[in-house]
């Protein structure tokens, strides 16, 4: 009898043992649109964490910069002949490659740390909605349909004008407006997964139901938040970029890339156009490149194309 | 083990309803005139069971009658409505913390779908080790051992351990599952259907590691399936459900040589055997009922070849027929 | 010719002309109606529809109504809606802005006959004239009872002006025609239609696409390459908007101020040595040519050149670092302190870019300044709330004098006389307060302006406050018309002409 | 349907009050509009009286019930700055957003569902992948950097189309539309392009992820082994299936359109509501701003159970207010 | 009996994939006559499916027929244009899906999907195709079908779902319906009535069905012949009584071993060791010489097809003649 047991020691199909995360990212650069948008944003991400050492200037250190360099082209030297402004200077006199560099530091930083807490904030009301159910969680997803039915531009808009401008209000604005996308997402997500046959063996082998919940629902969800929240990183830099544009989101003295286009727009058909060009175009890069890679990792990630 | 007459698992009156309930508005406007009403599915409707030690106990019926709740509900992962389960004789409402943990890994459960039961993003040691290294079963240092121990006694080569699931053919995954329960050493294993989405020829193989371990380890064995060639080939006795009820129990030969409830009888004529040629299929006539909406009385009348008229207003009552045999059939009380 | 269509910065919160004083306002007002009397292009007093006004005695002025004037609907000007309209003005409901101040020192109205109509004030009321430059006159017969919306609709908006209200579709556009029984010249317009555009880019934008014909407040950026344009021609105007600093030279603790490392103390800018070290930081050329593009004048006084009570002594303050740094050392601050500057960012033409420009050259000389812009919603309640130390803020002089800026601004600050009104640097000095609550009860033109000119150069040299420049107004229109410009901003469609 | 409907007014109901509660304490705490408004010059006893008129020296919650109040019966209250009713000033404005709003989504599913199509049934080559970058682009793109671009673009430099405003307008069904006369509709194009970029892009995706899900259906196979011809497969069973999720979300997305309205009108000066509420954040007129949220919210509502109905009219598995 | 109804040789069908080239069909051949019913059994991925699309003319992308030839009435098909492709299918074939949940299409009424299937093919009325499509309802037992045909799928039984599924394929009388699994999905009860149904029509109209399925029990009682499909070819093909009581090929010997049978309760089941092979890189020779017991050195080598008297085939080295 035991010789059926022996014999159907049978091989598997030879695959490779590699981890999940290897897999993806391999198939990820499969796509080289997408692997030329990561490679982007990562230097994007580079050059922003190293502004202060890349940038001939530092724009908003006042003893560097001279209004008497206002509005330089592209290219011009200073008035003292010690710098050249590869991309002009805005009416400050302040260098806008600096600037822009600057400026990616704030929209990636505003982009990236709202979305994150955000996340980490809806995360924790999911799980906890899946978790308890009942009134708790019917009066939570109330509380987030309700938020969803208002267009995000709307919530950050009303609430800017009451909070005022700052780098810590427009990240609380993008905060609020997002959080309640990761809660839907965690929910629903915990709900399918929770219902699936690995929970009830997990519950079946009596380990404990926070275990359950944390080592094994959770992990699964990951994939479907990441995709996420890369999407999202990327809308709420245009949020935000909109917002300041619209004269609510940064103080004048942090100026996002969103807020140096604005400052730029007025200049814009006057001629002096790369106070507002340049930095639309780092915008541009910078959103474009995050959402391919948001878009990849969909592809990637997505367990439904799976199998 | 136990003394042999006393049953292992045993259940009395067992139920299980799912409502959903009408919410404010809905309650609003029901008492507005609207006909809303809360939709209620008796999934398990007072069930009667006992699974001796030692022995496998077939449990057959139509897709939604009930057969993985009344499984889930003894294994212990969804709660009661109502009733009573009986682990090793005692009422399980009863036991200690510590015993209610020994009966939860001692029963346990086999699945159905060898993809969903498997937790995607894990690596076969850990599908299979956790448990038993939470439950102090083993320590890490030894779990390897451990593991090859498992996986060897279920047909698994100990060196994919570090594979993911989805790195393997569906008998395999099956083959994981399996160990994943053995792993913890039970008593007893509820198997839903854990072979109906297998091909024939790995469905052999599953099944005789399923008879394998059971003569080997002495394992109670409850196994739910809806494939009666399955259940005959590997069972002890039989249970049949319709529809939320048992209505017939008995040793596996008395139902296969004589069935009682018509029900029964209908579905022994159905079953497609290999020896069965050229046939003219003479089916039971009807749909099965919505469990929404179950027809009064007993639930099995309006298919019924031999219906009465107390059959629409009274729903039979659980008899023994013979020593052994229950059936639960207004026939039964005619005789 | 046929249609004119102008372009404007600021659309009207309502037509009723005694509602809300405010220019958009005020502006879309003399299109329909007139006052009694008028400010010419230089905000010099012209007969309107009075065509003198003389003090009978001290108390009494005496104004004499022009005759044969008649309202849209064909009914004669009297003295009666005269006596309506200053009846009106501080009854209208929920008005946030009214002309109730200008008003406000008349006791009586005295009817003499239709044409002639006698003011009777407390005291001497040598501002009368100029006040009765800045509301329009409306007519009894239509006004009375008419509420903002009558005159919106254009029920209640017939007047004397040179233009009949059309229609006005809210947010999108004012059409006009032309009255063509009006008592001054002929109208050069057949149709005016006066449309809203807010946003500067798309102001500009609408001129060059031909969608408008003439367009106010260019901003100073698109000057440059508008004025190269062949098909567009510019004009440029000089206005009494001031640009200027108030620093708070009253409190001991100023909330804005600390030492170079963050500690608090004593309010430094109670030293005039300070303020003026902060006056002599400042390169007004600077701003003038790189921020404002050209288009703004150096400020040395409130009022430019030419205004009753501006001093012909006072000269901008040169730009002068190191002596800033002496004196700043001088006052006992040689490593300078720091403060934050707070300004709008929606208020005036590049507020915000001043108030920048403004915070690099004081830290050039050592005053480490950061900056803080808001929008003009939260900016001025909290600018009114004293919660600033150094703050950035313009005035326009709509009467065209001195007292009027002088009292709102430098004038210590008076609740129940209504001095300081804007004094939100609390700026206090006895001789100046002297000097104008003197002016004001002297009717003699010669003894006012004198008494205003040394009220002036006693708070200029004060430092009360730091004057930075004069906005420029600037309009463009399509080759082959001509405007102009004024002081006060206004497009008159009066003013457009023709050409060719 | 009852049980729905209630529920949909209560949910409503609770959103109006918090939304109204929300805006009455904001404005209270950004400042009083009063130091806005008021002429500069003005002495203290003008700013109290103007104040009393306006009824700001009230305590909140005395403001606030009086509000309610007035609300109930239809009075929004008086705009502080225009001093008409705020319902009224706001609903001069309606038609023009919903008109713009209205030709950005026609032009979203006129140019996104076939577009979405293609891309769906050629994923694999060069239309379809371009089709997806543009959508990725017009995904990323933030709607005023179009908008300026456009105007830069087709106003200044080729002068094509006018700049900004609305154009004349005309009466249909006593309400003025633009889209009828020549230069309405010349002044149309740029606005509604803008806006409708963003949502074009996103019926594009929802469509081809449709397109390609639905296409791997049996349903499909068994309508193609009717002997059915592509045409019919693909216009007809996918179709059907596909506006399913399209009309849903796309409904859903209407909302967004008319908040995201408020970007375009401001660089367009388009005279819609969307351009009088940033102007009336600016001055703080609390009635209007209350107003412009009430409206909204309630056309949002009144979306949704459009979109309900809709849904349960095209999906037959759908009942009425059921959860999905 | 001259020309059988369809005549399939050495057909290929080929899935051209990332991972490389799926040979799911790979080689067969088959004929089926009028009035007989056909029984393909296999194991998952063996090719089943894909010969039926191959006939259908409705392989998906990326798959592709790469060779051989199908005759229908003695008319090769593989060479059709589409238009006479679409004319074809519904029409002299009919092919019926394993998943009645989804082969209907859910937001259209029963009686629009049916009646286009209808009119595709003839030129009827709307009203003539309605008739004809309560009949063909009525046909496979549908109480009230009048009524029922307004309803839309969701308010079917998955039995009754199949019963459409199967009417609709009745619609234009075909010759040929080719019946993918159709009962996999369904309850023992609800299967016996759809064989029951299958098995009276075929009787009643003298229609062939080529019944797709891996369970052996079902043929057993529904087929005259047989065929049994290991990785992309048929290995043995002969009349159902042969094939099961005495297999020739060592697989279908496993196979038939693997079912539960009532008279081996109890006892350890037939077991063929392993699994089936990846279709992508198929050993060379007989792809069931790693699972088979009798394999030797020969069988690295394509085995021989050998006929047997009363029509049987098989392909095999080492058969148990
Ligand atoms: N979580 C649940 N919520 C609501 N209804 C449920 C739930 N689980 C099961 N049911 C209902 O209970 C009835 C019995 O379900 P169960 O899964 O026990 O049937 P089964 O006999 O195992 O069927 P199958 O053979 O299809 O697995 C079904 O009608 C089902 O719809
Ligand atoms: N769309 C496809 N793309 C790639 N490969 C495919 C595709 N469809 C089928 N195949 C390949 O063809 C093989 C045969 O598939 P087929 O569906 O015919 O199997 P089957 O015998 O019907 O199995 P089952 O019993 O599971 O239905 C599969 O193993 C698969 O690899
Ligand atoms: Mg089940
Ligand atoms: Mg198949």
């Amino acid at each position: 009898m035991s010789e059926h047991t022996t014999e159907a020691v049978v091989q598997a199909p030879a695959v490779q043992d590699e981890s999940l995360i290897l897999e993806a990212v391999k198939e990820f650069f499969e796509n080289r649109v997408a692997a030329v948008g990561l490679v982007i944003f990562i230097i994007m991400i580079g050059v922003a964490l190293f502004a202060p050492y890349i940038t001939p200037q530092n724009p908003y250190d006042l003893m560097s910069i001279d209004i008497m360099d206002g509005k330089l082209a592209p290219g011009s030297k200073s008035f003292d002949g010690s710098v050249t402004y590869w991309l002009g200077t805005d009416s400050q006199g302040r260098d806008m490659f600096s600037s822009i560099l600057y400026g990616l530091r704030i929209s990636l930083g505003v982009g990236v740390v709202s979305t994150i807490i955000a996340l980490v904030i809806g995360a924790v009301i999911g799980l906890w909605a899946a978790f308890v159910g009942g009134k708790t969680d019917s009066v939570i997803m109330r509380i987030v349909d309700l938020q969803l039915s208002f267009p995000a531009i709307l919530v950050a808009l009303i609430l800017l004008a009451i909070l005022g401008k700052g780098v810590d209000k427009i990240i609380l604005a993008l905060i609020l407006v997002q959080w309640a996308y990761y809660a839907r997402a965690i929910r629903s997500n915990v709900i399918v997964e929770r219902s699936k046959e690995y929970v009830e063996a997990a519950k079946c082998l009596a380990l404990p139901q926070r275990r359950i919940m944390f080592s094994h629902v959770l992990p699964n969800c990951t994939p479907e938040l990441i995709v996420i929240s890369t999407v999202k990183v990327a809308s709420a830099i245009a949020l935000e970029a909109t917002l300041s544009f619209l004269g609510l989101g940064m103080p004048i003295t942090e100026p996002s890339l969103g807020l140096l286009i604005s400052n730029g727009f007025k200049y814009l058909q006057s001629g002096y156009y790369w106070i507002s060009f340049y930095p639309g175009v780092a915008l541009l890069i910078l959103i474009v490149s995050i959402n391919l890679v948001g878009d990849r990792l969909r592809d990637v990630l997505n367990p439904r194309l799976k199998r | 083990m136990s003394d042999t007459n006393k049953p292992y698992l045993r259940c009395e009156g067992l139920s299980r309803a799912f409502v959903k309930k009408l919410d404010l508005a809905g309650r609003i406007a029901r008492s507005l005139g609207s006909n809303l009403r809360e939709e209620r599915v008796q999934a398990v409707d007072s069930v009667d069971l006992s699974v001796m030690p030692g022995e496998v106990l077939g449990l057959v019926g139509e897709s939604g009658c009930g057969k993985s709740t009344l499984g889930r509900m003894l294994c212990g992962i969804l709660p009661r409505s109502e009733g009573k389960i009986y682990y090793k004789g005692q009422d399980i409402d009863s036991l200690s913390a510590q015993e209610i943990k020994n009966y939860n890994i001692n029963v346990q459960m086999i699945f159905q779908d060898p993809f969903a039961s498997l937790n995607p993003r894990k690596r076969v040691r850990n599908i299979i080790g956790e448990a038993p290294l939470f439950h102090k079963l083993t320590t890490s240092s030894e779990l390897d051992d451990y593991l090859a121990k498992v996986m060897l006694r279920c047909g698994l080569d100990p060196s994919y351990t570090h594979r993911y699931p989805h790195q393997f053919s569906g008998g395999q995954r099956q083959r994981i599952g399996i160990a994943r329960a053995m792993a913890v050493q039970p008593e007893c294993l509820v198997c839903d259907e854990s072979v109906a989405a297998l091909d024939v020829s790995i469905q052999a193989q599953i099944l005789n590691l399923f008879m394998e371990l059971r003569n080997e380890l002495n394992l109670t064995c409850l196994f739910i399936s809806h494939d009666l060639g399955v259940v005959e080939h590997i069972s002890d006795r039989i249970a049949v459900m319709y529809l939320g009820r048992v209505v017939e129990v008995a040793p596996v030969e008395d139902i296969f040589n004589s069935p009682f409830h018509p029900y029964t009888k209908a579905l022994l004529d159905e079953v497609p055997r290999l020896d069965r040629r050229g046939v003219d299929f003479t089916p039971l006539a009807g749909e099965i009922p919505s469990p929404l909406d179950p027809p009064s009385g007993c639930h099995f009348h309006p298919r019924c070849p031999h219906v009465m008229d107390i059959c629409k207003k009274e729903a039979p009552v659980d008899m023994e027929i013979a020593p052994g045999r229950r059936a639960c059939c207004h026939l039964a009380t005619m005789r | 010719a046929e249609t004119l269509t102008i372009g404007l910065k600021g659309e009207p919160t309502s037509l009723d002309p005694h509602f809300h004083n405010v220019n958009a306002n005020n502006e879309q007002a003399i299109y329909v109606f007139d006052k009694l009397i008028r400010q010419d292009s230089r905000q010099n007093l012209m007969p309107g529809l009075a065509v003198s006004w003389i003090p009978v005695s001290d108390n009494v002025w005496e104004f004499e109504l022009r005759k044969g004037v008649t309202f849209h609907d064909g009914s004669p000007f009297t003295a009666e809606d005269v006596k309506f309209t200053i009846e009106r003005i501080p009854t209208v409901p929920n008005s946030p802005s009214s002309f109730t101040g200008m008003v406000s020192a008349i006791k009586k109205i005295e009817i003499v006959d239709p044409h002639t109509i006698r003011f009777h004030t407390e005291g001497p009321a040598p501002l009368l004239p100029r006040n009765m430059a800045t509301f329009n006159v409306v007519s009894k017969k239509y006004g009375k009872g008419a509420s903002t919306a009558d005159f919106n609709s254009g029920k209640a908006a017939i007047g004397t002006g040179p233009y009949k209200l059309v229609e006005w579709k809210r947010g999108d556009h004012i059409t006009y025609k032309r009255n063509d029984n009006y008592w001054g010249v002929k109208q050069p317009w057949e149709t005016i239609i006066a449309k809203p555009i807010t946003n500067d880019g798309t102001r500009v934008a609408a001129l060059k696409s031909g969608d408008v014909d003439i367009i106010n407040f260019v901003p100073p950026a698109d000057v440059a390459h508008l004025s190269k344009d062949s098909k567009l021609t510019l004009s440029k105007s000089p206005s009494t908007r001031l640009i200027y600093l108030h620093l708070d030279s009253d409190r001991n603790d100023t909330p804005m101020v600390t030492d170079n490392n963050g500690k608090k103390i004593k309010n430094p800018m109670k030293d005039v040595r300070v303020r003026k070290a902060i006056s002599k930081a400042i390169n007004r050329k600077a701003i003038a040519a790189r921020i404002m593009d050209g288009l703004a004048v150096p400020a040395a006084q409130m009022l430019p050149e030419g205004y009753e009570g501006t001093s012909k002594t006072l000269k901008p303050e040169a730009y002068d670092p190191k002596g800033a740094k002496a004196l700043l050392a001088e006052a006992g601050y040689p490593d300078g302190f720091k403060i934050t500057i707070h300004g709008p960012n929606d208020r005036y033409v590049n507020d915000g870019d001043i108030a920048q420009a403004v915070a690099q050259m004081l830290t050039k000389v050592g005053i480490k300044t950061e900056v803080n812009t808001m929008p003009k919603s939260v900016y001025f309640g909290k600018a009114s709330a004293l919660e600033f130390s150094l703050m950035l803020v313009g005035w326009a002089t709509d009467t065209g004098e001195h007292s009027n800026c002088l009292g709102a601004l430098l004038h210590t600050y008076d609740k129940d006389k209504g001095f300081g009104s804007a004094n939100r640097g609390r700026y206090s000095n006895p001789k100046v307060d002297k000097l104008l609550e003197q002016a004001l009860v002297t009717v003699d033109p010669a003894r006012h302006n004198a008494l205003l000119v040394e009220a002036v150069e006693t708070g200029m040299n004060d430092i009360g406050i730091v004057p930075i420049h004069y906005q420029v107004n600037v309009w463009a229109m399509k080759k082959g018309l001509d405007y102009n410009g004024r002081t006060d901003g206004y497009t008159l469609p009066r003013e457009v002409s023709e050409t060719k | 349907m009852l049980a729905f409907l209630i529920r949909r007014i209560s949910q409503s109901a609770v959103v109006l009050l918090v939304m109204s509660l929300l805006v009455f304490v904001g404005v209270f705490y950004i400042g009083n509009p009063i130091d806005i408004l008021i002429a500069p010059d003005a002495t203290p006893a003008e700013y109290a009286r103007a104040v009393h008129e306006l009824g700001l020296d009230k305590p909140l919650w005395e403001q606030y019930t009086i509000f309610l109040k007035g609300a109930l019966h239809g009075d929004f209250g008086n705009s502080f700055v225009y001093n008409e009713p705020a319902l009224k000033v706001i609903l001069d404005r309606l038609p023009a957003t919903l008109e713009l709003a209205f030709t950005a989504m026609f032009i979203a599913v006129i140019f996104g569902i076939p577009l979405g199509m293609v891309a769906g049934m050629k994923a694999n080559n060069w239309i379809g992948r371009n089709i997806m970058r543009f959508s990725i682009l017009g995904f990323s793109l933030p709607t005023f950097w179009v908008g300026l671009m456009l105007i830069i673009i087709f106003s200044v430099q080729l002068n094509w189309l006018p700049s900004g405003g609305r154009g004349e307008t005309v009466m249909l069904l006593g309400i003025p539309v633009s889209f009828l006369t020549l230069s309405g509709l010349a002044h149309l194009i740029l606005p509604a392009t803008n806006l409708a970029l963003f949502k074009t892009s996103l019926a594009i995706r929802l469509t081809r992820a449709g397109v390609q899900e639905n296409m791997q259906m049996d349903y499909v196979k068994f309508a193609r082994a009717k002997g059915l011809s592509e045409t019919r497969v693909i216009g007809l069973h996918v179709m059907k299936n596909i506006m399913i999720p399209v009309i849903t979300v796309l409904g859903m997305e209407f909302g967004s359109l008319i908040a995201f309205a408020v970007v375009t009108e401001t660089i367009f000066a388009w005279p819609g509501m969307g351009k009088l509420v940033i102007d009336s954040i600016g001055v703080l007129d609390r009635p209007i701003i209350v107003a412009y949220l009430l409206i909204t919210v309630t056309m949002f509502i009144i979306i949704n159970l459009v979109v309900d109905i809709l849904y349960s009219i095209l999906d037959p598995r759908v009942r009425l207010g059921q959860e999905r | 009996m001259s020309t059988p109804l369809l005549e399939i040789s050495n057909l290929k069908t080929h899935f051209f994939t990332r991972a490389g080239v799926a040979k799911a069909v790979n080689g067969i051949s088959l004929t089926i006559n009028k009035g007989e019913v056909v029984g393909i059994v296999g194991e998952s991925g063996s090719g089943k499916s894909v010969t039926g699309f191959s006939i259908m003319g409705l392989v998906d992308e990326p798959g592709r027929v790469v060779g051989g030839s199908i005759k229908f009435k003695g008319r090769e098909l593989l060479t059709q244009s589409v238009e006479e492709w679409r004319n074809f299918r519904g029409n002299e074939v009919a092919m019926i899906f394993q998943d009645p949940m989804m082969t209907l299409n859910p937001v259209l009424r029963i009686d629009t999907q049916m009646i286009e299937a209808v009119r595709t093919h003839e030129k009827v009325s709307k009203a003539e195709a309605r008739k004809r499509a309560v009949e063909a309802l009525a046909m496979v037992g549908i109480p009230s079908p009048e009524e029922r045909v307004k309803a839309y799928p969701h308010q079917f039984s998955g039995g009754m779902r199949q019963r459409v599924a199967i009417a609709t394929g009745l619609l234009n009388r075909p010759d040929l319906i080719i019946a993918d699994e159709p009962t996999t999905a369904l309850d023992v009860t609800i299967q016996s009535q759809i064989l029951s149904e299958m098995q009276t029509l075929c009787r009643k109209t003298g229609m062939s069905l080529m019944w797709v399925t891996h369970d052996l029990t079902v043929i057993a009682g529904l087929a005259n012949r047989v065929a049994v499909m290991y990785a992309g070819k048929i290995i043995e093909e002969g009349a159902v009584e042969d094939v099961l009581d005495k297999p020739l090929h060592p697989y279908t010997e496993g196979l038939v071993g693997s079912v539960p049978s009532k008279n081996h309760r109890g006892e350890p089941l037939y077991q063929i060791p392993g699994m089936t092979p990846s279709l992508i890189n198929l050993p060379e020779g007989c792809s069931f010489r790693m699972r088979c017991p009798k394999a030797t050195e020969k069988c690295h080598c394509e085995p021989p097809v050998t006929e047997t008297a009363n029509g049987r085939r098989v392909c095999c080295f080492h058969p148990n003649l």
